[in-house]
């Protein structure tokens, strides 16, 4: 598949905006800026990036609570995400989100979900209105490897599945739900394999490959679109950092050894598609050079503006709870 | 004005509002086939691709319905109250969270018509009024029509809400009859019901009843024979729980100065518990005597006939609250 | 595989009984007796009786809204089960559960649950009892076609693999969840198919067939007694009555034409293990007329039982919500 | 006796019942790592039979617990309570319902830990205090202990429970310490706290204070601030919810006359509805002012802590509260 130089570096420049975006997040956190929980989605990257790509402005996505990266890979804006981050007023959600709920519905990201695989059957849902309004944009949902055990992808898969939606469920196979193997939870050998329980194709691609991921994802979309209905993606990636920011409890639990922590950043998905671009001359190193660095700004200028947008006002606590503005809060 | 059913009552709402606006439509298990009734020849009239059949996958098509709301349809699910477990997280995670969670992002214009079965030997699986564990949620408006006029004109105003309603269809009302004016002899040609507007079913001046749902029957029953007793009885139906018209409830204790609520939910946390609360604490000064709760009891729907007669509140059970606070 | 042929008739005699005792739940019901919903298992009875005579009474079961065949197979007591469809105190939950919640926890029944798939986590928990108090009792849960849709099968069948335990999932693939076709809801072409993503055996059998169930079962609980983990059996099966008692809607809605029930009930499970009886000379006619009218009998002595038996008092209503009987009912 | 953790209590409890009884095992996401805390060290000292990591699927593992304790083991299931929905079926149609609906065949010795973080920026999805929804369930015991001895006294006693019990574990009080005694300091050499049974913290005249798990600390803070000011305040904690011991508090309030109920879960229907509708209807004429509820927002949690801050009770709440009822 030949891709547009356009859209492969786009692609890089995503990634770039996630790493950055996720290093500072980091940094900021650790300085005790805010609170809650943060999971960073460094080295999974090319995952959301590759798949969303591959989508229109107008197609969904919904995800989950490893929660930055998918809405940045869509086009989201980080200011927006980063003064969420900091609980502020200018942030997607006016700051009632947080890390794991950011949401643009202007730009089709139905929202980040700290519920594990809960949003699975809402992307099936905005699925199944693309199908009932005759319209051809499709939904596209990201959930991990310990989510692919709940039954809320079961039933929404085998619903995508009979109700020929155009949604595409994306596994992102990092290797772990916190520090549980997914070896000793998902009985299948693949998660990609459970695509033949519900008649979908079920598709194993190197998730540290932007490219693959976009390739995949593309003939996902093509299929949706022509109304033959889902498809199951796995993506094998691993995530560099660990499960949350906070949890310190975690990082002295011997989940997973030095060594295949080492030898998965080995793989990381930026390092890949820089290699790819200038081994295929599609870029040169300073076009490279420049997106790292101003993608960097950008992020520094997203910090600086969550760092000045202001708290909300006391009155929003009771904001925003319904459409129907005559409601009372009790 | 024409006598009618409660059941159709609500097939006469969901056929009007998917008549007016072709993003409403109905999905759930067998609605093609109309098991449970209220979906009667719809599937006919709209078609396959508005009437939709679902796998049994309570918490799944739930959330696509859900989902759907979010971008742009209005969704009609149709279940059981007791199967709402199946699908809780969906409820409770997604479609009461997600506009509040997203700042107010999205309206999710979906309406859950949850039927409650329950006095006809369903047993404990099936006879579930669980309505106030959605109160305590938050997030959801809740419906508990009383009258076949209430069903009609609260079902389409819920259909037309932006955000989600859980509309409980009491199954010891279905069969009911009442009076519905036609559209063409309401303001506005349209029978709508507001929610948070209670409706006072009769006037008195000694108690008031507070009576919910399927209790209101046996609330106006005990109201009329009391009154040959020489005791006013005033019966307030509050017909929405989330908003709920507090305003009309405690209007109504200070004029009668005592207070009755019947709620045919399990009596710990129930809706009546609430409503007592909210008495307690701003309606004080109007009590003259203690309010008494009269509810289901506290255990589980047996299923023998015998026993299940007895966990409802009856309108005896009524008459008996009524006498107690006026001694 | 040889089976002798005390078991042979024990299927037949069961198979009987359950007949009976369905036949008689209709008529009876129709009368008005009682009320609520009954779900007749007429046409199924191969299913639930070859599975339970390959297990011991040791073993336990679970099973579904379609109740009285299961607890039979496995040697419930028909004066008990027809009691507690009555309401009555003599019954096997002393009239509180009635038609859908037939339990005996004497014989390893687990209780039929009226909440479609919600049994099939529970039946897994007793397995896991099993591994844990390393016995080598075995458990098996009935659901339906329709059931094998939700979420808690997909989970319960992934965590019976992935901890090996000795479960037994079986399929009763009807043809339809009330008036809906499981092909319409079903995403896979047999059920069978989704235990490849489980790693587990998935086994097609005719569930007309008694002694097809005996065998697949008895292959099942060998591998679960050998610690090798569950099986997923789906039994091909009929039901030759309206799905429930009192629902007379369902039969005026055409989900299922004449000729189909007509075609299905030409493979009556009874008629087809008498004759197999008969064929290999395994019994008599005599014999097989016997068991017919004993079982005939038994059932019409459980119902004038079930009519003798008093009704709870009223202060029953209290009993046995808690373990604990200094528990205050508010 | 010896000052330790709320987390230490729990995980003493835990440990030290699983010595007694082989039949206790802990199941639940990551409980080898102990990534919650409370089960620290488990799996060294009792292996990976006993203490069992979960796939995550809540109403998988829900389910199979109950169904082994059904057969003759003594689960103990760690989740948080925002997961709760998930595994809602499993809850509510098996753990609740199964004893009765069964006729009292089966005792279900399972208890639920369930964690409820909030207050710490976790925002509306990992924040939930739904205690009050399985209060009106029905059949599953509710225990929400506020100090580091009650909480190892009552998951001591919950695990020798013969019925599935909900062991609401609040996320503000995890880190906060307290005596504890020695199992050979008691009587009976164990440290048992009986479920129904209120602990009277505080005694005082003037008002009645009843504070739920996290509210206890705002509570006594505040009875503390305000003696000083000359009011007489009386601190009661339930302990558990389900057995609710309404005795003690009905005497505090016949002794006191006036009564706030402090709850950090959701303001409607919540435990503290429920409390004031049982001391309205039968301690009203003890009462000489309003009973007043002071609970969580009737809103979502927020993310932003400038907004989190003002969701749940404060004592500066409960000391305005009070004051308005002594007016
Ligand atoms: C229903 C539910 N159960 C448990 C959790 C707690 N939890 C948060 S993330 C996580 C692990 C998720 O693993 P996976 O789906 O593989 O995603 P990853 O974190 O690896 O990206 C768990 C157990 C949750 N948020 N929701
Ligand atoms: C969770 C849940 N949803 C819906 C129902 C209503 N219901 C009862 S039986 C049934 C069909 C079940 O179909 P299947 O599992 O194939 O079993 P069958 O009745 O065919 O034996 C339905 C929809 C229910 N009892 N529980
Ligand atoms: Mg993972
Ligand atoms: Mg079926």
């Amino acid at each position: 598949m030949a891709i547009e130089k356009q859209k492969l570096m786009l692609m890089l420049r995503r990634m770039w905006l996630i790493r950055h975006f996720e290093e500072t997040v980091i940094k900021v956190y650790t300085s005790g800026e805010f609170g809650g929980a943060a999971h960073p989605y460094i080295g999974e990257e090319a995952v959301a990036v590759g798949a969303c790509v591959a989508l229109r402005d107008s197609d969904y996505i919904a995800g989950n609570h490893r929660s930055h990266g998918h809405p940045i890979a869509k086009g989201g804006d980080v200011k927006k995400a980063m003064a969420e981050i900091y609980g502020r007023r200018d942030g997607y959600c006016k700051g009632k989100g947080g890390s794991m709920h950011l949401a643009d519905f202007s730009i089709g990201i139905l929202g980040e979900s700290g519920i594990v695989a809960s949003s699975v059957p809402v992307a099936t849902g905005a699925a199944l209105a693309a199908k009932l309004q005759k319209k051809d944009f499709v939904s596209a949902v990201f959930f991990g490897d310990g989510a692919s055990n709940q039954g809320a992808c079961h039933e929404a898969m085998n619903l995508g599945s009979v109700w020929k939606l155009p949604v595409i469920f994306i596994c992102e196979n990092n290797q772990y739900a916190v520090t549980t193997p997914y070896k000793s939870t998902v009985s299948s050998e693949h998660i990609a394999d459970r695509a033949q329980a519900y008649n979908m194709p079920g598709v194993l691609v190197d998730g540290q490959d932007a490219i693959a991921m976009y390739e995949a994802t593309t003939e996902a979309v093509k299929r949706a679109r022509a109304g033959r209905g889902p498809t199951l993606i796995e993506a094998l990636t691993y995530r560099f950092e660990e499960h949350s920011l906070g949890l310190g409890r975690i990082r002295r639990s011997e989940y997973r050894t030095a060594e295949e922590v080492t030898d998965w950043r080995k793989r990381d998905p930026i390092v890949i598609h820089e290699k790819k671009l200038l081994e295929t001359k599609t870029a040169t190193q300073a076009e490279i050079d420049a997106i790292k660095a101003e993608t960097g700004k950008e992020v520094d200028a997203a910090l600086e503006f969550a760092r000045q947008s202001p708290f909300p006002e006391a009155a929003e606590l009771y904001e925003d709870m319904w459409a129907d503005k005559a409601m009372p809060i009790p | 004005m024409a006598q009618i059913l409660f059941m159709q009552a609500l097939n006469q709402a969901i056929a009007e509002e998917m008549r007016r606006d072709q993003k409403v439509f109905l999905m759930g298990e067998d609605v093609r086939a109309s098991v449970y009734g209220a979906a009667a020849n719809l599937s006919k009239e709209f078609g396959p691709d508005r009437v939709i059949d679902t796998p049994l996958s309570e918490n799944g098509f739930f959330g696509a319905a859900i989902g759907a709301s979010a971008v742009g349809m209005r969704p009609i699910v149709e279940t059981l109250t007791s199967f709402m477990w199946v699908g809780m997280d969906q409820l409770v995670s997604q479609a009461a969270k997600m506009r509040y969670m997203f700042g107010g992002q999205v309206n999710l214009p979906v309406v859950f018509r949850c039927v409650m079965y329950y006095g006809g030997g369903s047993a404990a699986h099936h006879s579930d009024r669980s309505y106030p564990v959605y109160m305590n949620i938050g997030g959801l408006k809740v419906a508990v029509p009383a009258t076949p006029r209430d069903a009609k004109g609260l079902l389409k105003t819920a259909i037309r809400d932006e955000d989600p309603v859980l509309f409980f269809e009491d199954g010891t009302l279905l069969g009911t009859r009442g009076d519905v004016p036609e559209n063409s002899e309401v303001p506005g040609g349209d029978l709508l019901v507001p929610f948070g507007k209670a409706a006072v079913h009769r006037q008195g001046t000694d108690c008031t009843i507070v009576a919910i749902a399927g209790a209101l029957p046996h609330a106006m029953a005990a109201a009329a024979e009391l009154e040959a007793e020489g005791v006013s009885v005033e019966v307030v139906d509050p017909r929405t729980l989330v908003p709920l018209d507090k305003t009309t409830i405690l209007e109504s204790v200070a004029k009668t100065g005592r207070c009755v609520v019947v709620d045919p939910a399990s009596k710990v946390c129930s809706a009546a518990s609430e409503i007592m609360s909210i008495v307690a604490e701003e309606g004080f000064w109007s009590l003259q005597a203690p309010m008494i709760k009269v509810a289901s009891k506290q255990v589980h729907v047996p299923y023998t006939p015998v026993l299940e007669k007895l966990m409802y509140p009856t309108k005896d059970d009524i008459k008996a609250a009524i006498k107690k606070t006026m001694e």
